[in-house]
């Protein structure tokens, strides 16, 4: 029973840990799908988390961060975007460089509005997405495994978790089920064969890159204003990068993507409860090992999982229209 | 000209809500009580430490204030060579005629937080969430699991570490989700010594109703009734005091050592967690206190410390 | 041929960069302006704090070696067709390398020492590339993301040592005892001394010069050798390497564990040369801005010299700024240096269109 | 005005820099025809297909379709026009089915499996008017060339296309699959559909088209009816010289076995299997393979080269064992030995695009004594060794700085035919030799084979091209589902048989 509570604990840790990364990794997909390679995803995550809580601090509304969140996020996306599309630039760099002059933006911003050194103001319970008690939650707690798995796993998320949960079907849906999906999935794989049909490839991938934008948006405002209440410098620490690996694991694909970032909350959650625990025959792992463990398993199951990845045939090339 | 002191603060930077940021408080405070100016840097990386002090000594500064145990080598090389020049230096020690080295015993402070907790808890199980494994923070959770110890005596203790990277002390989200593991697995207060990542500490006790314990400043105010006490840790004392110890000419180099005695480590009682404290708990605090002041109790450190001698 | 006849070198390679920094610096004066403060005093402190004096000039320098390993280690990869964002874990295996080599002999012969640091930076950052490329070349994990990970283990790693077994003494931070007396790079200034004449570099060390000479080498290995042109082609088009008898697997191996070598060096200066000991984040991500180096320098080593320079000016120009205004602190320059990686490095082309414009229209002029 | 031609392009120009790509031309295509258009490689044909398609704007001059001035602004206008385009480079998303890549752009509904369910229906009865049986729902990387092209026509007409325009329909297809096509083209003509087509096989022009315009130079050097014209006077046109054959084949006997596979067998890509192949090629002979693509070919030119293992049998060449079940020989070391290979697919294989032609010289001679020592590049060998490939074969523009990619198909394999040749082989194995090549260097090229076959060489080819195939074959091997069918002495092969054989019919093989 005590392992049944733990697992339903490590999943609830899961939950929240995956929701940002799933978020960033959707985003990223979505660019590459279009051709664009978005390593910028922690740029515009921790973009997203500043601008999130800084408009959820002075509105003290957490709608209205999100909104500033996505804002933020879509403006840096388009900006890249139009790095990548019009100026035929390289995405990598274009994408560092959105990282780095955010890490370097982000505290100069909240420096210069709130004076608190780089930092946002604390987020009161009503400027944050708290968490949802999802009805019967209270009551049915008691039933055995079936309450606990629903009011303890299920219940009592922030909107954005569950907002996520219902991107993801939503995302696959767009790629898969609809005309403007078809089209994106053409322009990443041979936008010469877009263009010659009568579709812009410009208009494409940027519409790609907005999306992108509104999911990271989201991701890192659940950051600032979901599970943290106040944005502090460098507050995405990897998660975009981590979300990337995530998506490359998916191979460009929804739902691996998102077992993937499931994985990646699992062995972090798992991680935080081995530390100092007592293993049978390990006795004590250094906590360093067991820091270790999600990057050791990636490497593991990538290892384990051989084969050719199926990324986006023209992700990363500019696309030069001839004359 | 006039006198100018100088403080160079640590990668953390200016306003880290640890001891930086007290650094700072205690500068300001000499600011504005003497009108007198000071100047200060945020270095990017260690090499920018001896390359601000070279540049501040070669310029003959009033007083050079290194905060961080970062700082050891890099003074040692620059003061050996400006020995006309007066350095302090908060956390090393530095044994030059030109140095003034402050060290603080985080463990004395912890023991009295640790007491805290212990008296406060209703479900035996503690918690510590330190920023990195590195044996600075683990004077903070030796003196903390002491201090609970003394009181009682079955305790459980939960530890976690957030990270391995520099981001370690800027990961509110992982430090909030160890924070939310532990409070599941039973514990009910956590003390966490992990800079900005403690923040998502103090969170995860608002939003799982449970306690946390803050750290180097008072960060009681963050979340009222749900952090418990903060450890202090006095830097801006010891900033404010050799500020106006060298304006006023009295300042001496050496080692000094600030512990419960001196004022320099203490736990914080404001209005915000009055609440929280019965006057029995007071009572202990305040014994065990004069106990440790007296030597009574001797509070452990860890192999490294640079407190003691 | 007017319109065949490309723009002259020093346009492509000078003017065009330039234009480009320009802009960036435009940029930054903007949001220089929006903080309060005067971008040309702003402008004139960095550049002043980057150039004006000897010991800034040393900084420069000192800083832009880090970026020349690390950028090198990005480009012989990326010629290869590897793109390794594992710069910093290699950098971090490459500092233990050296630091263990030095404790192995240091108290024997420093001379021995060094030379054998040298060896054990190179030869661990290469073995920290071996198993990234190895599982790229044979399982088709995607280096990537095994790179990434390799980040975080090596700094795990690097942790446990530095509070374990490597730990100093009594010290509070992860970070090993200091090299024995005697076991460094010289200081450049030194060097001078010893040549007679006196020039402050600050912590500028003999690792700058091995920096230049692997930049000398990787052009000539890249262009001169037949190593080098199998394993562009590799870099190319594994089917024509195949073809011409190059076996892609070695390739890919060799040249991770090149770049490897080169990123686990840049501990040579931050650590031989000026820290003395090993440090657990002596790295401070130099290892990705190596890929925006590689990237500006348009992956040729003169150019990733080049770009590394302007580097090493922002962050020692960046710092002078940090000692003179206060409102503009280390977060500001970093968002500057953002900004001259995004317009320098990424958008190539943003002025190339004008300036051909404007070329053609010489030439127009000049043949009529 | 009734008798509108379908499309017209009058005094139309463009220039890339200075390059006049097309200079003032004209074409008048009749409603209802097909229309050849033939030139030299480079000669502009592409781009003038490209701005009737709205791909390019012309820098002056007028289109008309249906006697309506046109001003094309992207693709999508013209296929407003009506004129639809199958590009000599497939414009199809691999990974999607036929059926995805039929409607992309043209869905209709937002909704894709309305919108496919909807295609679906009108697709059905376009291959019914036409005779198509297409694979609505198999992934396009899964298909051959000529099925793909076939998906291309239909997405074509699927979109309402009364002007189909083909760049060099026929480069990549297999004779079977080139009598299906003019079948099409012709069934299409009887449909009122207009038809213009450039190939570089002037018997196609022959056989398929109504009129043809020969261009040179970005210019239109003549219009005629084909029925007034003839191969021998379309070639002197296209290349402003009389085009003919220097080198007869001269006979000889042939004893010695410069390359014998015995009971090889292999793994190929797709399924496919190599079985039991026997073959010999002896010295002074040109053994051509003739085959339906994908039957095993390109895996037999690949564990001849090196480039693939044999699962059993044994391959010799000149009494030493190259391959067997647990050796592969390094493509290095068979140049060594005296193979040269000419690589079936140039992009894919036999050049690195982005490198400049000079690295392309080298390319799988790196390792030679000549170009490199002691690891070192000889810089100044390898510039030399290039010019002289250029002038030797006449590779245009004589600049080996440019990357490869910059030049046309046709003068690429020329220089990567020298480059093999220059090395003296004894037996040299040949992929395609002249595919998208035009007449005047196919001439050369196969000039170049039977002088080789002349002086001796052993000589394997692989081709799609059963003309080419007759013309400079001693004996042809067919093979058909990973399998040689039988071999013929090219006295008695004739298209007709090889057909046959090809199709899986081992009746003929003697
Ligand atoms: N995109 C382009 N950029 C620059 N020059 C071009 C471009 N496309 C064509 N050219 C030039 O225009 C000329 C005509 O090219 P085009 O592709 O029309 O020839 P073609 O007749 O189709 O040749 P082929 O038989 O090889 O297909 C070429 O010689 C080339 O130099
Ligand atoms: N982007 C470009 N820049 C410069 N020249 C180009 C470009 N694209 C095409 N060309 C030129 O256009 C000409 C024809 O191009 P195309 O792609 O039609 O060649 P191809 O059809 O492969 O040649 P071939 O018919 O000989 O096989 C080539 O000579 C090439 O030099
Ligand atoms: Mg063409
Ligand atoms: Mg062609």
């Amino acid at each position: 029973m005590e392992f049944f509570a733990d697992l339903i604990l490590l999943s609830d840790s899961t939950i929240r840990t995956a929701t940002p990364l799933v978020l960033a990794a959707l985003a990223g997909l979505v660019a590459e799908r279009s051709g664009i390679v978005d390593i910028g995803l922690e740029g515009k995550m921790l973009a997203a988390a500043f601008a999130a809580a800084a408009a959820a601090a002075v509105t003290g509304s957490p709608w209205m961060g999100m909104l500033a969140g996505v804002g933020a996020s879509v403006f840096l996306a388009l900006l890249h975007g139009w790095v990548s599309i019009a100026q035929r630039g390289n995405q990598i760099v274009s994408g560092m460089a959105i990282n780095i002059a955010v890490a370097g933006l982000a505290p100069t911003l909240a420096n210069f509005w709130f004076q608190k050194g780089g930092q946002t103001p604390l987020l009161g319970d009503d400027a944050r997405f708290s968490t949802i008690t999802l009805p019967f939650a209270d009551m049915l707690a008691d039933v055995p495994v079936i309450g606990g798995l629903y009011s303890e796993l299920i219940s009592g998320h922030n909107l954005i978790t569950y907002l996520a949960a219902a991107l993801i079907p939503a995302v696959a849906w767009m790629l898969y089920k609809t005309r403007f999906g078809l089209r994106l999935r053409a322009v990443g794989e041979n936008p010469e064969a877009v263009d010659t049909a009568g579709i812009s490839v410009t208009l494409l991938r940027y519409q790609a890159m907005v999306i992108a934008g509104v999911l990271c948006g989201l991701s890192g405002s659940v950051l600032s204003t979901g599970l943290g209440g106040g944005f502090i410098r460098d507050m995405s620490a990897g998660k975009g990068y981590l979300a990337l690996a995530a998506m490359i694991f998916g191979r460009w694909k929804p739902v691996p993507t998102l077992l993937a970032c499931l994985l990646f909350g699992f062995v972090d959650a798992l991680q935080g409860r081995l530390q100092g625990v007592d293993l049978p025959l390990l006795g004590e792992i250094p906590v360093q090992f067991t820091m270790m463990l999600p990057y050791v398993l990636t490497v593991i199951i990538l290892a384990g999982f051989a084969g050719r990845m199926d990324a986006p045939k023209a992700s990363g090339v500019p696309y030069e229209k001839d004359h | 000209a006039d006198f100018t002191p100088v403080l160079l603060y640590d990668i953390g930077g200016k306003f880290d809500k640890s001891f930086n940021e007290a650094a700072y408080v205690g500068a300001e405070r000499f600011k504005d009580e003497t009108g007198h100016g000071y100047k200060d840097f945020e270095p990017n990386s260690e090499t920018q430490y001896e390359q601000a002090l070279r540049r501040f000594a070669r310029r003959k500064a009033d007083l050079i204030i290194a905060v961080g145990v970062g700082y050891s080598v890099a003074v040692k090389n620059v003061a050996s060579k400006y020995p006309d020049v007066k350095f302090t230096v908060i956390d090393a020690i530095i044994d030059l005629p030109n140095v003034q080295s402050i060290t603080f015993k985080e463990n004395e402070g912890s023991f009295l937080v640790g007491m805290v907790a212990a008296m406060k808890t209703e479900s035996n199980t503690i918690g510590f969430l330190g920023g990195m494994d590195i044996p600075l923070i683990r004077r903070f959770e030796r003196g903390y699991r002491q201090g609970a110890e003394y009181v009682k005596g079955d305790l459980t203790f939960i530890e976690n570490y957030v990270g391995t990277t520099p981001s370690a002390w800027n990961d509110p989200i992982k430090a909030s989700e160890m924070a939310r593991s532990q409070y599941a697995r039973g514990a009910d207060i956590i003390f966490s010594a992990a800079g900005p990542s403690g923040l998502g500490s103090i969170q995860a006790a608002k939003d799982t109703g449970n306690l946390a314990i803050g750290v180097d400043s008072n960060q009681n105010h963050v979340a009222p009734g749900f952090v418990l006490t903060s450890m202090l840790k006095r830097v801006d004392l010891a900033v404010y005091g050799a500020m106006s110890a060298a304006e006023a000419g009295e300042w001496a180099p050496g080692h000094t050592v600030m512990g419960l005695a001196e004022g320099g480590v203490d736990f914080a009682l404001d209005e915000h967690n009055a609440d929280l404290f019965t006057d029995e708990m007071k009572a202990k605090l305040e014994e065990a206190r004069a106990k440790i002041i007296s030597g009574e109790i001797v509070v452990a450190d860890v192999e490294g410390s640079n407190s003691g001698h | 041929m007017a319109a065949h006849r490309k723009l002259p070198y020093w346009a492509d390679a000078i003017l065009l960069p330039g234009l480009n920094l320009l802009a960036a610096l435009f940029v930054s004066g903007l949001v220089i302006w929006a903080l309060g403060e005067s971008p040309l005093e702003v402008l004139s402190l960095l550049i002043d704090g980057a150039f004006g004096f000897e010991e800034g000039v040393g900084y420069t320098f000192y800083y832009a070696t880090n970026f020349v390993f690390t950028g090198l280690a990005v480009s012989v990869a990326y010629h290869a067709g590897l793109f390794n964002i594992g710069g910093e874990g290699q950098a971090m295996l490459g500092g233990l390398g050296l630091t263990l080599a030095v404790f192995l002999v240091g108290d024997l012969s420093p001379v021995l020492a060094v030379f054998l640091a040298i060896l054990g930076a190179a030869a661990f950052g290469g073995a920290w590339a071996f198993i990234p490329a190895y599982l790229q070349a044979k399982r088709g994990s995607h280096v990537v993301i095994t790179t990434i990970m390799f980040n975080f283990i090596a700094s795990a790693l690097l942790a446990y040592l530095l509070v374990g077994p490597l730990q100093r003494p009594g010290g509070q931070m992860p970070e090993s005892s200091d090299f024995p007396e005697g076991v460094s790079l010289m200081h450049l200034q030194d060097l001078f001394a010893m040549m007679g004449f006196t020039y402050e570099s600050g912590p500028l060390n003999l690792s700058a010069l091995i920096a230049v000479l692997c930049a000398v080498g990787v052009w000539f290995m890249l262009w001169r050798t037949r190593f080098g042109y199998e394993l562009r082609v590799v870099g190319q088009n594994q089917n024509a390497a195949r073809f011409a008898g190059i076996s892609v697997t070695r390739m890919t191996v060799i040249a991770m564990m090149i770049s490897g070598a080169l990123a686990g060096m840049m501990g040579l200066n931050e650590l031989l040369g000026e820290q003395l000991r090993l440090l657990g984040n002596f790295t401070l991500g130099y290892g990705f801005v190596g890929i925006a180096v590689a990237f500006m320098g348009r992956n040729h080593p003169v150019g990733i010299i080049i770009a590394s320079i302007v580097f090493g000016a922002l962050y020692q120009g960046g710092a002078e700024i940090g000692f003179e205004i206060s409102t503009i602190t280390k977060d500001a320059v970093v968002l500057i240096q953002g900004l001259v990686i995004l317009f320098a490095g990424a958008m190539e082309h943003l002025f190339r269109d004008p300036v051909e414009r404007a070329f053609r229209m010489v030439w127009e002029r000049r043949a009529a | 005005m009734t008798n509108a031609f379908a499309i017209e392009a009058r005094a139309l120009s463009k220039s890339f820099g200075d390059v006049k790509a097309n200079d003032q031309i004209a074409l008048k295509v009749p409603s209802g025809t097909v229309h050849g258009i033939v030139g030299e490689n480079g000669a502009g044909k592409s781009t003038l297909l490209k701005m009737l398609f709205g791909l390019y704007r012309a820098d002056s001059g007028d289109i008309f379709v249906s006697g309506q001035i046109q001003h094309f602004t992207d693709p999508s206008d013209a296929m407003a026009a009506g004129i639809g385009m199958v590009h000599q480079h497939f414009m199809l998303v691999e990974p999607f089915t036929v059926l995805e890549n039929i409607i992309l752009g043209a869905e209709g509904s937002a909704n894709l499996d309305a919108a496919k369910d909807a295609a679906r229906a009108k697709l059905l009865m376009l291959e019914e008017q036409f005779g198509f049986n297409l694979p609505l729902d198999t992934p396009v990387e899964k298909l051959s060339v000529g099925v793909r092209q076939r998906a291309e026509i239909l997405k074509a007409l699927y979109r309402g296309a009364e002007i189909l325009i083909l760049d060099e329909p026929t480069a990549v297809l297999t004779p079977q699959e080139c009598e299906q096509l003019f079948a099409l083209v012709r069934q299409l003509k009887e449909q009122g559909k207009t038809i213009l087509f450039v190939t570089h096989k002037l018997h196609e022009i022959m056989t398929v088209t109504d009129d043809v315009t020969v261009i040179r130079a970005g210019k239109t050097v003549a219009e005629c009816k084909t029925a007034d014209t003839n191969p021998e006077e379309l070639a002197e046109l296209m290349v402003g010289a009389k085009v003919v054959r220097k080198t007869a084949r001269k006979q000889h006997e042939t004893e010695v076995a410069r390359l014998r596979l015995t009971g090889v067998s292999a793994v190929g890509d797709h399924g496919l299997e190599l079985k039991d192949i026997n073959l010999e090629v002896f010295d002074g002979e040109v053994l051509g393979i003739a085959g339906v693509a994908g039957n095993g070919q390109t895996e037999l030119l690949e564990i001849i080269t090196g480039l693939r293992p044999v699962q059993s049998g044994v391959i010799h060449m000149g009494g030493e064992i190259i391959a067997d079940d647990r050796l592969v020989t390094n493509p290095i070391a068979l140049r060594r030995m005296g193979m040269a290979h000419v690589a079936e697919d140039r992009l894919k294989t036999g050049v690195v695009e982005s490198m400049s032609a000079r690295d392309n010289a080298i390319l799988g001679y790196q390792r030679e004594t000549e170009f490199s020592s002691h690891g070192i590049l000889k810089l100044k060998a390898i510039a030399a060794k290039a010019a002289a490939y250029f002038e030797s074969q006449d590779v245009r523009p004589r600049n080996p700085d440019l990357p490869i990619a910059s030049f046309s198909g046709g003068n690429q394999q020329k220089l990567v035919i020298v480059r093999e040749l220059a090395h003296d082989p004894a037996l040299m194995v040949i992929g395609q030799p002249t595919r998208g090549v035009d007449i005047g260097a196919v001439t050369k090229i196969h000039d170049q084979v039977t002088e080789l076959r002349n002086a001796g060489k052993a000589i394997l080819v692989v081709s799609a091209d059963l003309d080419e195939l007759l013309s400079i074959s001693d004996r042809i091997a067919v093979m058909c589902e990973g399998e040689i069918v039988g071999t013929l002495k090219v006295e008695d092969a004739t298209e007709t048989k090889l057909g046959l054989m090809m199709a899986g019919d081992k009746r003929e093989a003697s």
